[in-house]
């Protein structure tokens, strides 16, 4: 076992934080009053400093990372915070089209793919899909698909003839049409509709179209849960700058006792969350299906819990600039709790860790 | 001990209850139970409504239009019109500079404020809190300087909630600088649109404007809108806080939201049943009903004992467990709503927005108000400001 | 509505409050290293104060109380604590046996009866019965009977022909045995084992036994919870003491901030038990049985979950102190946490209330 | 960064599950698995097994019987143990005296005592707490004063754990009362058998004997006794916070425990099945399971990024959430076993008892062990301590 940072991985968290300190630092990205525009370029640069092939092998031009690499980018996004859906169209996408010659493009950043799966009224559950495919053609809604609007093609989940499938559906094909809006945390998202779609192919069907939506999405789950780490270590930065700084009753904030210990349970928490999410890689990176689903659970779990109670904490402890949206610690707030919502919240993944954890024989 | 309401209670209940659903409109009301934004022309027909029917100004002497309530009644009152989703009352005027007014104010002044505030036809807002002071309100630097028979006033105001719908506001402000923070202060009711008063929204995380900055340069006030004596303002700002507490706990509120919740959970579908059946969610709600119940009976607790000003460290636990359940009832509506409260629509939290949601209209809601609530644990003392004071009361 | 003590509760609860001064104060009574005698003067002492017939009607020689003046008495002999299970053989034998002409006798403190409901293995469930009669005869196991060993008889739960029923059974018949204990606080009490034990007499059958165990368990889990609400405020109060006098790096632990908070923390867990269990009390006087058993559900999770947060932060701010047998915070935490297990503990209530819960239609 | 064993340390790891199962007795090991207390002997055995296997003391310089582990050896060495059962090493001697004698103790003192501690043949205590001093352990008043070749010692330790088994006492002592605090103490080893020392039991509230008074009248010491120079003591007390804290957060101990829960709520029933299947009880254990996977990674990470002394606010870190894990496993058994906690049966704890118990074996332990753990978040500078000192750290 050996728990320090490879070269390799440093200069990899060095690029990234370079990226999001030279395009995100400052910058009011995230303001709801503001329409946020999705800027093609900085999924070029993401691209160009090799980010959409890092879970890729290195013989076919990725970085031939893994979990672990996917964990430490993530985090390092979480810091903008980037309001890039890293986790669906490079993360989540990568995995559902793995060995469909996309590659390249995808890599280049010239392709843009935005997973469509979930269903209005599904809630979390990702296998709850009434979108089907008849001769070719497919019908049905997909809900908060992230860069719907802006993607190239969808992969899009549905039933024919009963059976699962992953489809691939191009954006601007006859019968797709996109209601585009931003998330709370202003990340260009859409609701999709597809009205017999022409589909361009059908990229899996059965227990291999089953088989990438479970792995791609505790994938994402684990970049989502790593991204709430960087997220929590910002806020919690700021607090304790802003607490040194800022005096009350003729004393810095931070002199107060009360404010002392509830920073230490914030920097507890972000410690904490980071440890569950390298567990979650490390199973992701080898152990069986339970294993790795359970553990991607634990920190998809910890990361929505501790997600909030940072967030909580750092909004209260700002006082009213906390509140605003200029000063920094809501969008990291905004971005927590969109995390939350996404590919199943705390108590989903406290259900699903609970369903598979090992008891003794009665 | 009788923890029954008497029958005259319950008729009262009955009548507060039938005056809401008759004479608040029911646009109004829905949007409240929809969470939805009101606009200035809701409040002031929901004011002038309370107006005609005698109640704007329950907490006032009866001599000047205030209801002869037990803490019993303002309490049936409250409750029942939080259930009615009647909007709540904006408290600057009616709670706020009024009751300073009547205990330390002129005639002149008793005749020039009271009628409006009672009637709803002018809105007051709150000029206590500046930049960089937060809970140590007495650090102000606003300055007020006598010149004849005016004071000119230079400085800011910050977190002023909805002094863009003001026409007048209550200041705190910086008379003397040579005595103890406390000792310099003066209480001063300034006209909105007297030159050289500036009002620049501040946006909240949820998007929206809500409170905001004011500025004062170079404003010259009348010294007869001085209230009281100069230099005593820090005494009456103080006289407010002991004011009226009744609805510092916010049951009835709460008690509607937890009726929206269920509704939502109800509706919600997870794992193939109502997401109100899955025994882990059923059990949260359980555990906030029952914090809910046990807060309720404080409250009359607390009012009850005493009728007249709450204790100081009961008002505070008041505030503490009334704003803790407020935040977790927001906590649970977007939980409730998982993936639907994503979309940011503005517009449809608006008044004039025809075009369907995206996704559930009670969906839209959730996250703005989950946002937008943070606030009510940092606002008119902090919650730690106020473990602080309680602990001190409680320690001698 | 009425919030105020009437003059005659007030007398009441200095009556007990005296009681409890005198008898039980300073005194080490729960020391787990002496073995506890039940002292039946203290039994008869209660009587004297006309504790036993505190909810009989006064034309019945009673005190004419209903469930208010239950958790009045209730709380003032937590703030002993009192190491006397008037909860089970006052509050719960006098339902169980109400009617019985055994009035007078229990009223003088004369007769001392038990109830035996509990069965081992059955967890907090009073309907899993498997103790049967037969032709008159009684044969089971009953677990953690308050005084056992001391009660002239038992109510003990039973099936007949498949007919659950109460059955009143001597201490001294053939076939009963005991094997007494002393709980975790300090309090007599045993496990019954009936062995065709002849019955003296049936109580109620079917509808009416299940009506009298539900009422009563009812009223013994308000006088539970009131119970918890004496400790808390006890503890609170210790606490605060505590802090006041003692002192670390120069001045009173009181002086402290984080302290300071959790001991306002400590006071508002008190106040909102105090305030849950008037619910109850309100409501086991009037209304339905759904209705009260959601109040009395929520009172007992609330003294559950109040009590042991506010035990521990007690022992915890005391430091080292709170950990010996001597001082008197650690009698509180044990009663506390044996009122907890007692006639279902926090998650069995909050259970029960969850069911029990009014929804909207769906 | 490879989070996965090597096959070297699963080797090694299969190495010291090999020893606990064949040299440690199963009657020992059985005890701890059901939650029974051990007796001196029980110690005394263990450790003469660790001696035999050269692992009494690990983390000593391998000259002096140490072993050359990594980081991550000595936490698979730790988890192993407490896996099978293997009660915790009593740390005064092998890990507070010895370190101290062997980095400022003198050649005559480390022959003398490094040995009969690495063999299990003397027994240390710690006498640093004193009454009325809590957390604020610089305040000590007990005085030695120099007499010829000895110092007399006046004055009292407590809360010292297993004095009443203990051949040598390691004490700070006052040496010098004219200068500050910290200054004027000295660091001195004690033969228990001195004449003036008395030792009093303190009777926790389990209602068990582990933590003691030691009362010192008139004792006469040996200046050699002494370790290191006088008025230095603090110096040496602060070396040893810093030292081995491998084993702080208690990781393979509260995996044992967790076992012990699961399967407790396995055989418990309740609304027909069993407690585990209960999803509101089965998803607290599941939580609990989360925070100790986390908790494991944090432990990893933290001795391993360093191989030395361990960052004093990462070693509160893993002290506080360490204790909060190992405390909440002892509330969660309370839990399980609900009224079968009732009965306290002391006999049924100790060494001799045949009788069956009262309600499963299981339960015997489950109160008692909850209330005596109630002191892991107390001792050893309490949680709230620990905080002040992270805080410190953290804000520079």
């Amino acid at each position: 076992m050996d728990l320090s940072l490879s070269d390799e991985q440093r200069l990899l968290v060095e690029t990234v934080e370079r990226f999001v300190a030279d395009r995100y630092s400052g910058t009011d990205h995230s303001d709801l009053t503001k329409d946020a525009p999705f800027r093609r370029e900085d999924w070029v640069s993401l691209a160009e400093l090799g980010l959409m092939g890092l879970l890729r092998d290195e013989d076919m031009g990725g970085f031939g990372g893994g979990p672990i690499e996917l964990a430490l980018v993530a985090e390092s996004l979480g810091r903008g915070p980037v309001p890039l859906p890293y986790w669906s169209s490079v993360v989540l996408a990568g995995a559902l089209v793995d060995g469909q010659g996309m590659g390249a493009a995808m890599l280049e950043g010239e392709l843009l793919v935005a997973p469509a799966l979930l269903e209005p009224g599904a809630r979390y559950d990702l296998g709850s899909v009434s979108t089907t495919v008849e001769e070719q053609r497919i019908s049905g809604a997909k809900t908060v698909v992230p860069l719907a609007e802006e993607a190239d093609c969808f992969v899009v989940s549905a039933l024919e003839a009963g059976e699962l499938g992953l489809y691939l559906v191009g954006r601007n094909a006859e019968g797709v049409s996109v209601r585009s809006y931003q998330t709370q945390d202003g990340v260009r998202t859409g609701e999709v509709v597809l009205e017999k779609a022409l589909i361009e192919s059908r990229i899996a069907s059965g227990e291999e179209a089953l088989h990438r939506i479970e792995t791609g999405a505790d994938l994402a789950r684990i970049a989502l849960a790593s991204e709430a780490v960087g997220c929590m270590a910002a806020l919690s930065g700021l607090t304790e700058e802003y607490l040194s700084t800022r005096k009350q009753f003729g004393r810095p904030l931070a002199g107060f006792q009360v404010l002392q210990h509830r920073m230490v349970e914030m920097r507890m928490a972000v410690e904490e969350t980071r440890s569950i999410v390298l567990v979650a890689a490390r199973e992701a990176a080898g152990s069986g299906r339970t294993e790795q689903a359970r553990a991607v659970s634990a920190a998809k779990t910890k990361a929505g819990r501790n997600g909030r109670h940072v967030a909580e904490e750092a909004v209260q402890m700002h006082g009213g600039m906390g509140m605003t949206m200029e000063y920094p610690a809501g969008r990291y707030m905004r971005r927590l709790m969109m995390i939350e919502t996404t590919l199943g919240d705390a108590d989903y993944h406290a259900g699903r860790f609970s369903r598979l954890m090992a008891v003794p024989a009665a | 001990m009788d923890l029954s309401y008497t029958p005259e209670e319950e008729a009262f209940r009955a009548e507060v209850r039938a005056f809401a659903i008759e004479k608040i409109p029911e646009a109004i009301r829905d949007k409240v139970r929809r969470g939805r934004h009101l606009e200035k022309a809701d409040f002031v027909t929901a004011h002038k409504a309370f107006a005609e029917r005698g109640w704007s100004v329950p907490g006032w002497p009866e001599e000047l239009g205030g209801c002869d309530w037990t803490a019993v009644q303002k309490h049936i009152f409250d409750e029942e019109l939080a259930l009615a989703s009647v909007p709540g009352r904006i408290p600057f005027g009616t709670n706020m500079a009024a009751p300073v007014i009547i205990e330390f104010g002129s005639e002149a002044q008793k005749e020039r404020f009271l009628p409006p505030i009672r009637s709803g036809d002018e809105w007051w807002c709150q000029g206590f809190s500046e930049p960089g002071a937060g809970s140590d309100l007495a650090s102000l630097t606003t300055r007020a300087v006598l010149d004849g028979d005016h004071y000119i006033i230079n400085g800011q105001k910050t977190w002023t909630t909805l002094a863009q719908y003001a026409d007048w506001i209550f200041c705190l402000v910086r008379t003397d600088t040579e005595v103890k923070q406390q000792e310099g202060i003066s209480f001063i009711l300034i006209d909105m649109k007297t030159p050289g008063i500036t009002v620049r929204p501040i946006i909240l995380l949820d998007g929206r404007h809500e409170v905001n900055e004011v500025f004062f340069e170079d404003v010259r006030v009348p010294v007869e809108n001085r209230v009281g004596e100069e230099n005593k303002g820090w005494t009456y700002a103080k006289h407010l806080l002991s004011h009226e507490r009744t609805g510092i706990a916010r049951v009835g509120h709460s008690k509607h939201q937890l009726g929206v919740l269920k509704q939502i959970a109800t509706s919600e579908q997870s794992e193939g049943r109502s997401l109100i059946d899955d025994p882990y969610f059923r059990a949260k709600i359980a555990e906030l009903e029952m914090d809910l119940m046990a807060l309720e009976m404080t409250n009359l607790r607390v009012i009850a004992a005493a009728d007249g000003p709450t204790p100081l460290e009961q008002a505070g636990m008041l505030k503490i467990r009334g704003t803790e359940i407020q935040q977790r009832l927001t906590e649970l509506i977007m939980e409730a709503v998982g993936p639907a409260g994503q979309p940011y629509q503005p517009e449809a939290l608006g008044d004039r927005w025809n075009e369907p949601t995206i996704g559930p209209d009670y969906a839209v809601p959730a996250a703005p108000t989950y946002f937008n609530w943070r606030k009510s644990s940092i606002y008119g003392g902090s919650n730690e400001i106020q473990k602080t004071i309680i602990a001190k009361v409680m320690l001698g």
